[in-house]
């Protein structure tokens, strides 16, 4: 698309190009077969025969991310899939839909309380159409789809703003623009942690025989000298942090001596 | 008028002309056979298949053609980017270039090869080395397995389809397809197929392999390897593999056509249609299409020992046994041969 | 038994025990061969949901698997903590979704059983024919998975064809598709609808009448079927017991335990049904196995409409249910097999502890016992034979 | 290939359970209650009286281990089930703030995800598992064993915030 974003304004290339290619897109939205939970059943649903996703030429679901335009979030999201789900977001091609369907994907749903649950797909990959439900019925699949086809009607290559959120008076005008949400973090490591709730001391993490690595960094039990092994060296370092923390305060102290 | 006719008659112009008519018709072949696959897996699920997308959903692979085109092309990190991207053209190409020989009338052909049938047997083998690169070039141990498959897979399935062929070249004594045609005569009785029926059968099955498609979609494998080769393959090359599966599709049942149906003549004499002969040779390659098809929806996968087994131990013996019968009996009753 | 003959012919075509297939590592290091490691899932076709399996591969024989879960861990144990006890209903309809009958009855029966409290005969009946439609509607698309798992599309859609229609009739019971909250403690939420009960008949005399052709016909004489699916997966029974196989795939190795005889709650000792076993114990024997079962819960929907009694539907309970403190246990056959709950009691409103044993979490251990030995794409139809549930496995 | 499961008739299947556990180990508690036995165990008979179930008595299933957390101590509830209408539930206490039991792997081989789930949830350590590692909570991403009492989530909801 780098030669039509050297128009500064829209122009009749521009439009044309546009309402081609917005056509082209809107009506082959091939979802990726991403079935997470409960709602991923009412997908496959939506798909066979008797709603027929594929009359809206979007039923063809491809199992690579590579050939896929939407994302159909069906179902609760966990800390240990965000990381996955934000991979195989990343690894779709542009450009790139996310439908967020069921009430765990928008925010956790009867879950919410749960410990290992994301509230909402939209806190790691940026969520476009909101398809309420536990689950929703296909014909609000469906529903979501045709929103879906109308919000790509309207996309612009050139000189289309994308709506920021802003705080807004009660007349209307806008106050002030908030930034908009970043979506990193998960993608690159860790999913955020609980605050507030003490850790507890029992965990031990070991390596273990001929396991691929992959599977290396879960946790197991510990033998008794293993684990006093591991107790002093922790002792160790902590007494090399302080001492180290003592030294640091004393140089401190000379300088501003 | 008469010039531009005139000059159709000079040889490379009227190569080059019919070379691109034919690669028109193979880019659209694609286009057209997507959305014939999924009508007939509508009929099939007892569904309607794509129907919102212009007059009964018959713009659909334009819709998807354009949103390919406009897809951003990703390549993994690691990959080997000259061999990632080279293996759809390598995929491509032979199958666009085996039409070259294909007869569709008496006089509609681009090249009337007189080793036409080596022709299609040397090209055609070049598409494994397509499916290889592929998968090395995509380093993912998915498409690995998935190119591994492929290669097994279409060099096991060349021996049968080379075999099965040797009939027919017995029986006509050339190499050249519009002679094959020609020797098989304008009625259904005098076709290859009833003669050579166990090289026919061979032919078809090892010609489903050799396209991979269900049951022998191995390298592909949608539910174990998650399209195999063609795992990390997205927008335009996608397409282009996509565009070269289903050119490799048509042109396989072209030549069964070709050889074993009697190619553009007319099962019976009086329905001769005389210029219009093309239309058989279309109505033949649709039905055998429509086969191909009908069998894709309906029957698992097989299991690489058993594709096998199947290919070296039943294909291989039967088409050996049948071209001894054949050479036997051409031996006793001379008049067989051409 | 279905097939009998035709297994008879087949005899001897697939003896070689799949261990054999195996190189030892020993010999690997003398050739200098290398295995591969594979990651599969958790987002991966037919993986039924989110599992994910680490494969050491050889070649395309699998040296090792090991299931990672945890991926939709949704914490229905601690949530169930925190609630009162009729708000765990609906959350355990979430556990397996394919079976969310099963799991309310389970649980209610647990509560039940530290409550005393009495259930009206109707609401019994009520509950057994919910759950065996219930069983209708999980049989019928697994078959299509299997089918699915080894390539063809179709049989998938015929099977959601049934789902649907059963799924209709959930709906005007119970007025949810899926999610239903409809059997409650001290009985079910409402009493059926005057017209369902002509409504089911009619189906399920359909269904009966175009079962054989749509699930039998076109799949079990199926040549490439046969050979993808025999010996696949082949288990003893004792191996089966070993690793706590319940439900119908330890039915296909012979071993005739199911729950809805040998412990039996509600009203199933009034029922005339028979424990559908085979002999085989691969992948084909426990098609088979769902087959016939389905045909079973045909008879029993059957019987549950023609001895239905009249009357009340929810006995008294109490608004405010709290139990004394004590355990209580629920067992049901959830059609993967054997479903408990195990509920402790505090004497507040809350349940002090709730543990699910989810059918599927205890069969996957089947996975790590049979698949090494078998081709990379025999785990596919193996998962056909477990027919695990992302949602029961990882709670 | 053939697997021989218990006969007869259930009261004295139970009983022969009951005795046969009763007499070769010092249970604490030992009663037949509704059709189940139930038994209590000191913690460190637990392997040996799930031996003696599954050796000597035949008993084939174990259904599932249930850890309750008694904020201090730890119950353990296993149940056996015989396949044939008779349950043997074999209960344990183990004391302490870092609870080690023995493991009955090597009894009933399924028991392997259980113990795993039961260290995941409740931290309660197996002795001489194969494979003790979590199933479900990720080390790197959560150090706790969430089952526990001490664990809290945002929100309780009974009738008490209510009135």
């Amino acid at each position: 698309m780098g030669v039509m974003q050297q128009f500064n304004e829209p122009n009749l290339i521009t439009t044309s190009t546009d309402k081609l290619f917005n056509w082209a897109r809107k009506n082959s939205l091939w979802p990726l077969q991403f079935g997470l939970a409960c709602c991923a059943i009412e997908m496959m649903s939506t798909g066979m025969a008797h709603n027929d996703l594929d009359r809206f030429g979007a039923g063809f679901f491809a199992a690579s991310p590579r050939q896929a335009d939407v994302m159909i979030v069906s179902g609760t999201v966990s800390t240990k899939m965000a990381e996955r789900m934000t991979r195989l977001y990343e690894q779709m091609p542009e450009p790139k839909w996310v439908i967020a369907m069921g009430a765990c994907a928008i925010s956790g749903g009867p879950f919410l309380d749960g410990y290992s649950v994301l509230m909402g797909a939209d806190r790691v990959i940026p969520v476009d159409v909101y398809v309420p439900g536990c689950p929703p019925r296909p014909e609000a699949l469906i529903f979501g789809v045709m929103t879906l086809q109308k919000k790509i009607e309207r996309d612009q290559q050139v000189g289309y703003e994308r709506p920021l959120p802003a705080l807004v008076d009660e007349d209307g005008t806008i106050n002030e623009y908030l930034p908009e949400r970043e979506y990193t973090g998960i993608s690159e490591g860790k999913a955020p942690r609980l605050e507030g709730i003490r850790p507890l001391k029992r965990t031990y993490v070991f390596e273990r025989e001929g396991m691929p690595p992959a599977a290396q960094t879960d946790v197991g039990w510990v033998p008794p000298e293993v684990k006093k092994r591991l107790k002093e060296e922790a002792k160790a370092r902590k007494a090399a942090e302080a001492e180290a923390s003592g030294d640091g305060a004393a140089t401190k102290t000379e300088e501003n001596a | 008028m008469q010039t531009v006719l005139n000059l159709l008659e000079v040889e490379p112009i009227r190569l080059l002309i019919s070379f691109g008519a034919v690669l028109f018709l193979v880019l659209n072949l694609a286009a057209i056979l997507t959305m014939a696959e999924r009508k007939v897996s509508g009929y099939i699920h007892l569904r309607y298949g794509p129907n919102r997308v212009g007059p009964r959903g018959l713009l659909q692979p334009a819709a998807d053609v354009f949103k390919l085109f406009t897809k951003e092309n990703v390549s993994p990190g690691r990959s080997d980017l000259w061999v990632f991207l080279g293996a759809p053209i390598a995929m491509f190409i032979p199958a666009a270039l085996v039409w070259l020989v294909v007869p569709f009338a008496p006089d509609a052909v681009v090249a009337d090869l007189n080793v036409a049938i080596l022709f299609f047997v040397a090209i055609t083998s070049i598409g494994a080395l397509g499916v290889v690169m592929a998968g090395y070039g995509s380093r993912s141990a998915f498409s690995l397995l998935g190119a591994l498959r492929g290669a097994a897979q279409m060099i096991s399935y060349e021996v049968p389809l080379i075999l099965s062929l040797l009939g027919v070249v017995m029986l006509t004594g050339s190499l050249s397809l519009v002679d094959v045609v020609q020797a098989q005569g304008d009625t259904i009785w005098t076709w290859y197929f009833l003669p050579q029926l166990p090289m026919f059968i061979t032919f078809y099955i090892s010609g489903i392999a050799e396209v991979k498609r269900v049951p022998f979609d191995l390298p592909e494998g949608e539910s174990e390897i998650v399209g195999g080769f063609m795992i990390e393959y997205s927008g335009m090359t996608w397409a282009l593999i996509q565009a070269a599966e289903f050119a490799s599709m048509a042109v396989i049942s072209a030549i069964t056509v070709t050889l074993f149906l009697g190619g553009w003549q007319p099962p019976l004499p009086f329905l001769d249609l005389g210029p219009f002969n093309w239309v058989w040779f279309g109505i033949k390659t649709a039905l055998i299409m429509f086969t191909f098809q009908w069998i894709r929806w309906s029957v698992p996968r097989l299991r690489m020992d058993q594709l096998m087994d199947l290919g070296w131990k039943v294909l291989v013996p039967m088409t050996l046994i049948w071209l001894f019968v054949t050479a036997g009996l051409m031996l006793l009753f001379p008049s067989l041969g051409a | 038994m279905l097939g009998e003959e035709r297994r008879a012919e087949h005899e001897g075509a697939l003896t070689e025990p799949p261990s054999s297939r195996l190189v030892s590592p020993d010999i690997r290091d003398e050739f200098g061969l290398e295995t591969i490691d594979m990651n599969m899932g958790p987002q991966h076709p037919a993986m039924h949901g989110l599992l994910r399996l680490i494969l050491e591969l050889d070649g395309e024989t699998v040296v090792r698997c090991d299931p990672v879960m945890g991926y939709l861990h949704r914490c229905q144990e601690k949530i169930a903590e925190n609630r009162m006890y009729p708000a765990v209903i609906p959350m355990t309809d979430r556990l397996d979704y394919f079976a969310n009958m099963h799991n309310e009855h389970g649980y209610c029966l647990a509560v039940e059983d530290l409550l005393d409290v009495e259930i009206p005969p109707r609401a019994e009946y009520i509950r057994v024919l919910m759950c065996e439609l219930m069983r209708l509607a999980s049989h019928i698309p697994s078959i299509g998975f299997l089918m699915l798992e080894l390539g063809a599309f179709t049989p998938i859609l015929y099977a959601f064809r049934e789902r649907e229609r059963i799924q209709s009739i959930f709906e005007a019971v119970t007025g949810a598709r899926m999610m239903f909250h409809y059997i409650r403690i001290g009985g079910v939420k409402a009493d059926l609808p005057p017209d369902i009960p002509q409504k089911i008949w009619d189906y399920i005399e359909s269904l009966e009448a175009h079962f054989q052709r749509d699930f039998v016909d076109l799949i079990q004489d199926n040549e490439i079927f046969i050979s993808r699916t025999r010996n696949v997966g082949k288990m003893s029974q004792e191996q089966a017991v070993e690793m706590g196989v319940t439900g119908p795939a330890l039915r296909c190795t012979g071993v005739d335990f199911d729950v809805r005889l040998d412990y039996p709650y509600s009203v199933y000792p009034e029922l005339q049904f028979e424990v559908i076993t085979d002999t085989a114990g691969d992948v084909e024997a426990s098609y088979r196995v769902r087959i016939a079962e389905c045909l079973q819960s045909i008879q029993i929907i059957k019987q549950c409409l023609e001895q239905m009694p009249e009357g009340e539907v929810l006995g008294d309970t109490g608004r405010r249910i709290r139990p004394a403190e004590g355990e209580g246990f629920g067992r049901v056959e959830s059609p993967r097999g054997e479903y408990a709950v195990h509920v402790v009691s505090d004497g507040s409103d809350t349940p002090y502890r709730v543990h699910y044993r989810d059918p599927s979490f205890c069969n996957m251990q089947l996975l790590q016992e049979i698949v090494p030995g078998h081709y990379l794409p025999d785990i596919m139809p193996i998962m056909g034979l477990i027919d695990p549930v992302s949602g029961g496995w990882d709670k | 290939m053939a697997l021989t499961l218990p006969e007869g008739d259930l009261q004295t299947r139970l009983e022969r359970y009951l005795e046969g556990l009763d007499n070769r180990h010092g249970l604490e508690e030992s009663e037949i209650v509704d059709g189940v036995v139930r038994i209590v165990a000191a913690k460190g008979d637990v392997p040996a009286v799930l031996a003696t179930a599954r050796e000597t008595l035949g008993i084939p299933h174990l259904s599932f281990i249930t850890v309750v957390d008694r904020q201090g101590t730890f119950e353990l509830t296993y149940e056996l089930i015989d396949l044939r209408g008779a349950t043997v539930r074999v209960k344990t206490t183990i004391e302490g703030d870092e609870p080690v039991i023995g493991t009955v792997t090597g009894v009933y081989p399924t028991a392997n995800w259980h113990e795993r789930e039961a260290y995941d949830m409740f931290g309660v350590a197996f002795a001489g598992h194969p494979d003790l590692r979590r199933t479900y909570m990720w080390q790197d991403h959560f150090d706790h064993h969430p089952l526990l009492k001490s664990f809290e989530i945002s929100t309780k909801r009974t009738f008490e915030g209510l009135r």
